[in-house]
């Protein structure tokens, strides 16, 4: 895919609905480890509203979409990540503005802006074990990936470096969120916001190739 | 797990209409948004108060809404902060022109959630003030970290907060005397036995049959160690040790000893547990002078305690003493 | 068994230390032997109210001593009724020269030890009437066996008959408005949990991981049947059925709906329960006109519940509304 | 040993006080499967409390001594057993009234009047599972025995039938007492004061026995 248009955007954004489904046991799971074990029920909670309004009426056009999703997010989900995945997803449709569709550079530059949010919200650095872990370095390969890339291969360079970053939270220590409150007992287990951003983004790309 | 509910997904939502039918002298349960707000909301001229967070705490916090204590409560999903538009929906419903305080538990989503519904309700033109409790000395306080937590303590800054708007004190004046008890306030507990969310469906932690977790939240996060069963003696002199270092008391001093309930601790243990405070804190030369001992902020069924201590001067033991009438706790004129 | 208690032989006794500490307003607890007894007692000219039966049930039955409820409550060991001389002492300590009401549990031991102590109070010329709560529809009655148990109405006639005896009725009087309570209120619960006596140490029966024990009392005591967990709807059903058959109601009849945690049921489950209890009455056009909700009488930390109906007149709801103030229940005046 | 006085009747309480501390588990493990678990702890804390006042000021009489012990198991037990037992004793005491001594015919005379003490205050007749089942049956062969037998062979008579009896319980359906809310799941149990009583019993027929 060379190009993303809100239907491709609506599809993405079905598709993490769906990756949250198959996934939301595994995540409260580790939320459970180290949190209050809702991270999983909380979004599915949340994306699940968000497939209700995308049925009821999709937006045309992909930044409507991401501000439709934010909304959604953020008056669902409750807890820590709606706030936060809701101000990501709110700071990219700010950047995609009115767009009618987003070639790789916006894209990336969409992640970037959504992970800006997200450390201004919740002022966390790349090692406090959060979703920043993996937001940050799939940021960065966005961009590289970006110079040359398709949509899809940016989205491919993000997941894979989101994936990668998200299993190397086990051995940190948390210095935000619930699992702060563990000190060195977080170490040893994923981070469940860190684990569910990555899946958001493995969603996305394979959305994206999907759309070829 | 073993539960009376229906489906995960309604237990608060039934909860709600509950409460709404079991006391329509007290309160009122607004939907979609969801909250619970004082039946003669707003008070015209009065500062209200707003709190809220996940909900499993239960009385905390829709148990205190009513005159002398808060305005209106935004319960969240099991043990989840609710969303913004839900405070919001609250504050607009209790705003009577004197400002609203928000008094949020200090956990990064509660925070972060009450935040944004600061702001949008700023934009419409309602002064609002926040405190942020963080009384849980089990947790260590930083910079780096999200901090302590806000455990039992929230309850005396409502009361005694609600007690400061209710006689008409000025939005500085409610927030002031609310940040004053967030200083004074200190808490820790314990947990014998884990909690189960109804979504999860499993225990929230593990603990073998003669083990208690000490430092635990409230959100039915494991706690600072795990260490062997004791008598109550020692648990009590292990939860007020730490609170006692953390905030010096000099001999003398006037406290007010909150012994709170998990939700899953008889009432019995509780009164016992309370007389083995009131031993230790006696040879410390420490004064009790008020007292409160129930389930006011609970882990669902969790079996254990937090033990609380506030310290009194005249102005907070007034604001304690004043009439209060909400479905949890009732003191007459 | 993981408990907060030092030592199982003081439980009862370090925990009314703790509640005589933290209420001391309230109540009074005197000790050797051991009952509580309003702080104002005894009052002259009104007619005294005393219960008791074993410890285990708090907050019944100390935490309903004050005014317009209990006199005085004889607390026994753990799920063991009181000795005739702590409700001798107890009786002699509230007689203000109007009579007294004893207040009993319909248990053998109950009934044994307050007989005992009615007929050494009378020879002390007491005048004492004795009122038999035996609300449990989960027990077959019958002339030959010991009938059925007391259990969570107890908290309603203690309260009505307290109102009665507060604004000035007589002995007569106030035994009758308690006996009209008793034939009117019937009850039964459900447990999802067994609970562990102190001494014991061992669970009072066994439950799988999805089964729940139907018609259980008080005690810990097995009930009627064990089934499979059920969803809310359909447990409170089966409570419901079994107490409208056996007192049966009318279109339009007035009810108090009282839906009772048995110690370890977190709130929010209670007040779901009590939503689903309306659905059920409403189908039935039976009207809820009054309500209470709320650990009022416990087995321990034992999760499970029971509902309580009352018939409701004008006289009866008029004494439930009436002001109370003890320490587990309060209504200004 | 043909007759018995207050000395030889203290020592025969503190046999059963003796007993019970050995068996209030296994009371209690009864009481648990048909009752509220307390059989045992009851009678400990009242036996307890007897030979406490025993040990502070032994009386005189064989009636003094059985006296003592219904005022102090009344005033400690609660329960059903605690006034049920007070009373058997009671009656007892008043039964024996001043002798210095008891024959066999005394002793005989005495059971019976204990026994018809807890039916007078329980209500209970043989069948409903209740202490009573062991009661009676001692009480008839007590008084057989008394005819021709010394204090020994009385109490061993009353003794032995009490346990047969006791046993016997276990096939009943409860009508009185807190088992009798099990209806039919009371059955398959022994009755917990049953059998407390046939060890009272049992350990009358050993002090006796032994002091010759
Ligand atoms: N300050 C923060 N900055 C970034 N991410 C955070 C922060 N606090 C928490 N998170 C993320 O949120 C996740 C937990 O989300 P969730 O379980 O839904 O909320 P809650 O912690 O309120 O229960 C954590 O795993 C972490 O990745
Ligand atoms: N009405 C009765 N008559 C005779 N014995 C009784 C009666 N009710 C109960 N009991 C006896 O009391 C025993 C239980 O005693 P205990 O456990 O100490 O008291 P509680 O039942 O009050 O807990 C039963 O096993 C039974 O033998
Ligand atoms: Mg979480
Ligand atoms: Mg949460
Ligand atoms: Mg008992
Ligand atoms: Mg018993």
């Amino acid at each position: 895919m060379a190009s993303c248009d809100a239907a491709a955007t609506a599809a993405a954004v079905r598709q993490m609905a769906e990756t949250i489904e198959q996934h939301h046991t595994e995540l409260t799971h580790l939320d459970r480890e180290i949190g209050d074990g809702d991270h999983g029920a909380n979004l599915v909670r949340g994306f699940r509203a968000v497939v209700e309004k995308l049925d009821a009426d999709e937006p045309g056009t992909p930044g409507a979409v991401l501000k439709l999703v934010a909304t959604t997010l953020i008056s669902t989900v409750g807890g820590a990540s709606g706030p936060l995945f809701g101000t990501a997803f709110l700071r990219a449709a700010t950047k995609v503005g009115d767009a009618e569709t987003l070639d790789a550079a916006m894209v990336s530059d969409a992640l970037s802006a959504a992970a800006e949010g997200v450390v201004a919200r919740g002022k966390a650095a790349v090692g406090d074990k959060t979703m920043i872990d993996a937001f940050e370095p799939a940021v960065q390969a966005a961009q590289s990936a970006a110079e040359e890339g398709s949509v899809a291969d940016v989205l491919e360079a993000a997941a894979a470096a989101a994936e990668q970053a998200a299993s190397e939270t086990a051995p940190l220590e948390a210095r935000k969120g619930r699992a702060s409150y563990l000190g060195e007992r977080s170490v040893g287990h994923v981070d469940p916001g860190a684990q569910s951003t990555a899946y958001l983004l493995r969603s996305l790309a394979t959305s994206a190739s999907s759309a070829g | 797990m073993k539960k009376i509910i229906n489906d995960p997904d309604e237990v608060v939502s039934e909860a709600l209409a509950g409460m709404a039918q079991a006391h329509p002298d007290l309160i009122t349960v607004r939907t979609k948004p969801d909250y619970v707000v004082r039946a003669d909301a707003p008070v015209e001229g009065k500062v209200a108060l707003v709190s809220g967070g996940g909900s499993g705490h239960e009385p905390l916090h829709g148990g205190f809404v009513g005159r002398g204590m808060l305005s209106a409560a935004a319960p969240g999903a099991v043990f989840t902060s609710p969303t913004p538009d839900q405070v919001l929906a609250a504050t607009q419903a209790v705003d009577g022109g004197a400002g609203v305080l928000h008094i949020v538990k200090n956990y990064t989503g509660d925070v972060l959630n009450f935040e944004t519904a600061a702001e949008l309700a700023a934009a419409e033109d309602i002064e609002v003030r926040s405190v942020i409790v963080d009384d849980d000395v089990a947790v260590k306080d930083s910079t780096f970290t999200a901090g302590r937590r806000g455990v039992a303590g929230t309850v005396l800054v409502e009361k005694i907060a609600g007690a400061a708007a209710e006689r008409g004190d000025s939005l500085d004046e409610v927030t002031a005397v609310a940040e004053k008890v967030v200083r004074q306030v200190r808490s820790m507990g314990v947990a014998l036995t884990p909690c189960t969310v109804p979504h999860s469906g499993e225990p929230s932690f593990e603990l073998g049959d003669d083990e208690i977790e000490l430092g635990i939240g409230i959100h039915g996060e494991p706690g600072r160690e795990k260490v062997k069963l004791q008598p109550a003696d020692a648990i009590v002199e292990t939860l007020l040790t730490a609170i006692v270092d953390d905030l010096p008391y000099a001999e003398g001093d006037q406290v007010l000893l909150f012994v709170n309930g998990m939700g899953g601790t008889p009432v019995i243990e509780l009164y016992l547990a309370y007389n083995s405070a009131r031993k230790f804190l006696s040879d410390k030369g420490i004064e009790v002078s008020r007292s409160l001992v129930g389930n006011y902020i609970t882990s669902l069924e969790m079996q254990g305690m937090s033990i609380t201590l506030l310290r009194l001067d005249e102005q907070l033991t007034e604001l304690w003493d004043a009439p209060v009438s909400t479905i949890a706790l009732r003191r007459d004129a």
